[in-house]
């Protein structure tokens, strides 16, 4: 039987990795990643988990030593944030590219500078191109679960291509909450031990991380994006399996409150909750708002996502993270391109908040809505709006 | 655009891998050789093997029929000179060697 | 939904009191929330945490701006002056003081519902250490009663080990002496 | 007796006699005619035979060794980045640690080695060296040390020799070439306590071939520096690199030794030793050096030999 405890988010996801069963672990510690290493050290030290727990000397051998290692045919996890994401940058292409099913849990940080410990999406949204399959959390029990699923995806030999699981750092990995731990037996189950669909064995020997000739790169490119945008059906098949499993059903893309909406909020990662309650709020005013929150980052579901925003109804897209010189965050950008593709006419207006720990309150969620609304009602574009800019 | 060389990306293997060893054993490099090749004149060969050891090329093979002596393969031998240089009984130098018989025995097809 | 901010200076274990309650609430079946102010605070700065519990589950992610309690660990905060920022005219604060309930509304500006414990002796005389986090508990169970006192043996003993009965002994006492002024 | 010293006593010695006909590293290469480098590689991998997992850092023995598809590694191999050979390879190795250890894989004494340039090894890859030698990881690490960044165009290295002339240290009015002396890199890998460090000349096959056969037996890391002439980028004679390498040597420029748990062992002798002109002499990159600077030259290899008998001396307390 599953147990439900309080138990503090980062805890759940070393957790999570205990009952995957990881064989290394590679690590570097950075706020706010620190206790899932902590815990993961600490699982390792009392023999809970029979891992190598390499504690290397930077993000940057972090991942490097779990290329080596998932290479080597070991389920390979590790964990990071911010400036230590960034410093992985280079190797977070190769993992993908020589198709490694790594998971990572990203305790999203703002980016320097000015250096900051506190939350935002600037971390993630400067990796969204490295071709992992890419997952935003909303709460402690999601994480955990969403953990579990990214090594079977991950490892999916229909994917065979690495997962970060996305978690807002402090609002989520320092917060206790309860928490439905699965029995060992349960996950054991669900996720098979790991069989590499290639590694590095002198039985057989294989050369991988060649030199990409002209010839070759172009191809090499396809096959990777390919994995990645083909990797779609197997998510919702993992997703629907875990459903069947535990009880607990993960969707691309989630809605709330939307079938009768005139407006909706666009989210993605714990924001996500703080906007269902206002949605709540607004409706109880009589206001007919609903929430679009985006779970599954990369691929992108396209059509999932179309299917939930419906038809012309304005959308008010939360970004945490800016795109400098760009006329719209990251997240509203690409949704924009996406309507357009699609000649969908619906108004989106686009905020960029919560950036480097800021707070957003329902009463920042409520004036968005307002102005959002009285925008898509004149009808003429809006700029991204910076909010709670002190002039 | 020629499309020489170039495979489909429905072909690659895992991560563009290579799953098959030392393919490189195909590719001839002996016509990086310019005009010459380096002879050994068994007569005065003591069968050191400094020829076969110090090849950067892997050119120089035992000889199966012959014990102590080795044999070079013109599809590798890029025609440095380090076994001309090297010999300590002179027993190799340089011959002049024309187009057409340059690449010699080739064992590495 | 009940939401309390907790007042300590880095080191006396706010962020403890905090995670124990929410333990606790969890154990009863309940949903809560812990959580630290995310700062860069070290040993001795001033700090808040956080707390909710509810009997749904909880859908925010933002601080508590508007407490329904408020638990002052540590009595040289009370002239800080914001130690009642925000907290509700019919919520309480609970405060651990030596001295009595003008002397405590007049250092901070409160006029409702106080609850005055002296945890620091306690906690001396209980634990040997002026570290009030557990002891404050128990000020805080009597003056708010969203959990039952029970609940809380549980996480204690999982969180103090051996030192576990202390803290409970010094708790259960801080529950007894709470006087609470209305 | 160490526990470096024990491992090494039972590695079955390799004599003319008994000359390793495996070759881990395939014909067919691309690198340059005459390379010391690939040479040095293939005398190391025919050493330690085909029981390993190789890991090579960006750089030319990646390029030549790799060109989709044609690779030259008949061992598995992977390469990934620059910088993190080491962090990779002690990656590979943790993972098989704990693949062996759950009874997932047999443990078949499998050795994870690392193959970098001087580059990789001295310059951006230190710390990820310095890291996976400090946790004590079992794998060889081998540097290939040709002076330079010979695959980018032979720019200077913390490993390019005084007064050498590259592409970004030219001679000129207010310039002898390289400003500074060679990082000691054998001695920074010695400093982090691990079992075995050893250097090593391609002209000196024997001795090569042996301290990779050791360098492989010994448990935990094992770090190997190996002088590999770049006749291309020291502007030399393609026939040259052996001749280079033996005068490296006979000069006492780069001495042959091993450090086998903290002792000192000169594994060669120079007790005649040439002039250090002889050796910058024969090379290109040296040949704006005036007298003056060969002195200067001089001075400093004569004050890094004392250096080394003194380590010697001081680390074999019982001898003579």
């Amino acid at each position: 039987m599953a147990q439900r405890v309080g138990l503090e988010c980062s805890l759940a996801v070393s957790e999570a990795v205990k009952l995957a069963n990881a064989d290394v672990i590679a690590a570097y510690p950075i706020t706010p990643q620190t206790h899932i290493v902590e815990h993961l050290s600490e699982l390792v030290a009392s023999g809970e988990l029979d891992a190598e727990f390499v504690p290397v000397e930077s993000e940057h051998s972090a991942m490097s030593a779990c290329v080596g290692s998932s290479a080597a045919g070991a389920r390979t996890f590790t964990s990071s944030s911010s400036q230590g994401l960034a410093l992985m940058h280079e190797i977070l292409y190769i993992a993908s590219a020589l198709r490694l099913p790594i998971v990572m849990v990203v305790a999203n940080r703002a980016l320097s500078g000015p250096i900051s410990i506190w939350n935002d999406h600037g971390d993630i949204m400067s990796e969204r191109d490295i071709n992992w399959v890419q997952f935003f959390a909303e709460n402690g029990q999601e994480v955990l679960d969403l953990t579990i699923t990214a090594f079977k995806i991950a490892e999916d030999h229909r994917v065979t291509l690495p997962v970060i699981v996305n978690m807002d750092g402090f609002i989520l990995t320092h917060v206790i909450e309860p928490i439905e731990m699965p029995e060992q037996n349960e996950v054991d189950a669900y996720l098979p031990p790991f069989v590499p669909a290639q590694k590095l064995d002198p039985a057989k020997p294989i050369s991988m991380g060649m030199v990409g000739v002209p010839e070759v790169y172009t191809e090499a490119r396809k096959a990777c994006v390919d994995a990645l945008e083909k990797s779609y059906p197997f998510i919702v098949e993992h997703w629907n399996d875990f459903a069947a499993q535990f009880g607990r059903h993960y969707k691309p893309i989630e809605c709330y409150k939307t079938d009768d909406a005139e407006a909706l909020f666009v989210t993605m990662g714990s924001l996500s909750e703080t906007a269902m309650t206002t949605v709540d709020e607004l409706r109880a005013a009589g206001q007919k708002v609903g929430l679009v929150h985006i779970r599954l980052w990369r691929p992108f579901p396209t059509d999932d996502f179309l299917a939930a925003i419906g038809e012309s109804k304005p959308l008010m897209v939360l970004d945490r993270a800016l795109s400098p010189g760009c006329n719209a965050g990251p997240v509203a950008t690409e949704l924009r391109a996406l309507l357009y593709a699609k000649g969908k006419t619906h108004y989106v207006a686009n905020f960029v908040a919560g950036l480097g720990g800021r707070d957003v309150t329902r009463a920042d969620f409520k004036s968005m809505m307002a102005k959002t609304l009285s925008a898509a009602k004149s009808g003429a574009p809006m700029p991204y709006e910076m909010v709670g800019v002190k002039e | 655009m020629a499309d020489e060389g170039m495979v489909s990306w429905k072909s690659l293997a895992l991560g563009c891998a290579m799953v098959e060893p030392g393919t490189s054993k195909r590719f001839n490099t002996g016509d990086w050789r310019s005009r010459r090749r380096p002879v050994t004149d068994r007569e005065k060969c003591i069968k050191c093997g400094l020829c076969y050891i110090l090849c950067p090329d892997m050119a120089f093979s035992p000889d199966p029929n012959a014990e102590g002596y080795y044999n070079w393969d013109g599809y590798y031998c890029k025609g440095c000179g380090i076994c001309v240089k090297e010999c300590p009984k002179d027993a190799i130098s340089w011959q002049e060697e024309k187009e057409e018989d340059k690449y010699g025995p080739a064992c590495g097809a | 939904m009940i939401e309390v901010r907790f007042h300590g200076r880095g080191g006396q274990g706010a962020v403890t009191s905090a995670e124990l309650m929410a333990q606790a609430a969890i154990a009863e079946g309940k949903y809560a929330q812990a959580f630290p102010s995310f700062g860069p605070e070290r040993r001795g700065a001033p700090l808040q945490a956080f707390l909710r519990i509810s009997d749904e589950q909880i859908r925010l992610r933002e601080k508590i701006y508007e407490p329904d309690v408020v638990v002052v660990l540590d009595p040289s905060l009370l002239a800080t002056g914001n130690v009642n920022a925000g907290l509700k005219p019919d919520g309480v604060l609970v405060v651990n003081s030596a001295k009595n309930v003008e002397a405590v509304r007049g250092e901070c500006q409160f006029n409702g519902r106080t609850a005055i414990v002296d945890a620091s002796k306690i906690a001396e005389e209980e634990l040997g250490v002026p570290i009030t986090n557990t002891t404050m508990l128990g000020a805080l169970l009597k003056a708010a009663g969203h959990v039952d006192l029970k609940a809380i043996e549980k996480p204690l003993a999982a969180r103090f080990g051996r030192i576990a009965e202390k803290n409970l002994r010094a708790l259960k006492r801080a529950y007894e002496e709470t006087v609470i002024e209305e | 007796m160490s526990k470096a010293a024990e491992a090494i006593k039972n590695v079955e010695k390799i004599s003319p006699k008994n000359m390793p006909l495996v070759e881990p590293l395939s014909r067919g290469h691309r690198a340059c005619q005459g390379c010391g480098e690939v040479l040095a590689l293939r005398q190391v991998l025919k050493a330690v035979g085909k029981q390993v997992i190789a890991c090579s850092a960006t750089g030319c023995m990646e390029i030549i060794s790799s060109p989709y598809p044609q690779t030259a590694w008949e061992v598995p191999w992977i390469h990934v980045a620059f910088e993190n050979v080491a962090a990779v390879a002690s990656g590979v190795e943790a993972g098989r640690k704990a693949l062996i250890r759950k009874g997932r894989i047999q443990d078949d004494n499998t050795k994870v080695m690392a193959f970098a340039g001087d580059g990789a090894t001295a310059d951006i890859g230190l710390q990820a060296l310095s890291g996976a030698m400090e946790r004590g990881h079992d794998f060889v690490y081998v540097c290939l040390d040709n002076e330079a960044y010979m695959n980018t165009g032979i720019q200077r290295s913390s490993s390019t020799p005084y007064g050498a002339m590259t592409t970004t240290s030219p001679p000129g009015a207010k310039s002898k070439g390289q400003s500074t002396w060679k990082k000691n890199m054998p001695l920074i890998a010695a400093a982090h306590g691990i079992p075995y460090v050893a250097t090593a000349s391609p002209a000196f096959h024997l001795d090569l071939m042996n301290k990779a056969r050791k360098a492989a037996a010994v448990p935990g890391p094992a770090y190997l520096h190996i002088y590999s002439p770049c006749p291309t980028g020291w502007r030399c004679g393609p026939d040259t690199a052996i001749e280079a390498s033996r005068l490296v040597v006979q000069t006492r420029v780069f001495p042959l030794f091993e450090v086998i748990d903290g002792r000192y062992v000169l594994t060669r002798d120079i007790t005649k030793p040439k002039p250090v002109a002889d050796y910058l002499k024969s090379q290109r990159r040296f040949a704006h050096l005036k007298d003056e600077d060969i002195e200067f030259i001089q001075k400093r290899v004569d004050e890094e030999w004392e250096r080394l008998l003194n380590l010697v001396k001081a680390t074999n307390p019982e001898a003579k």
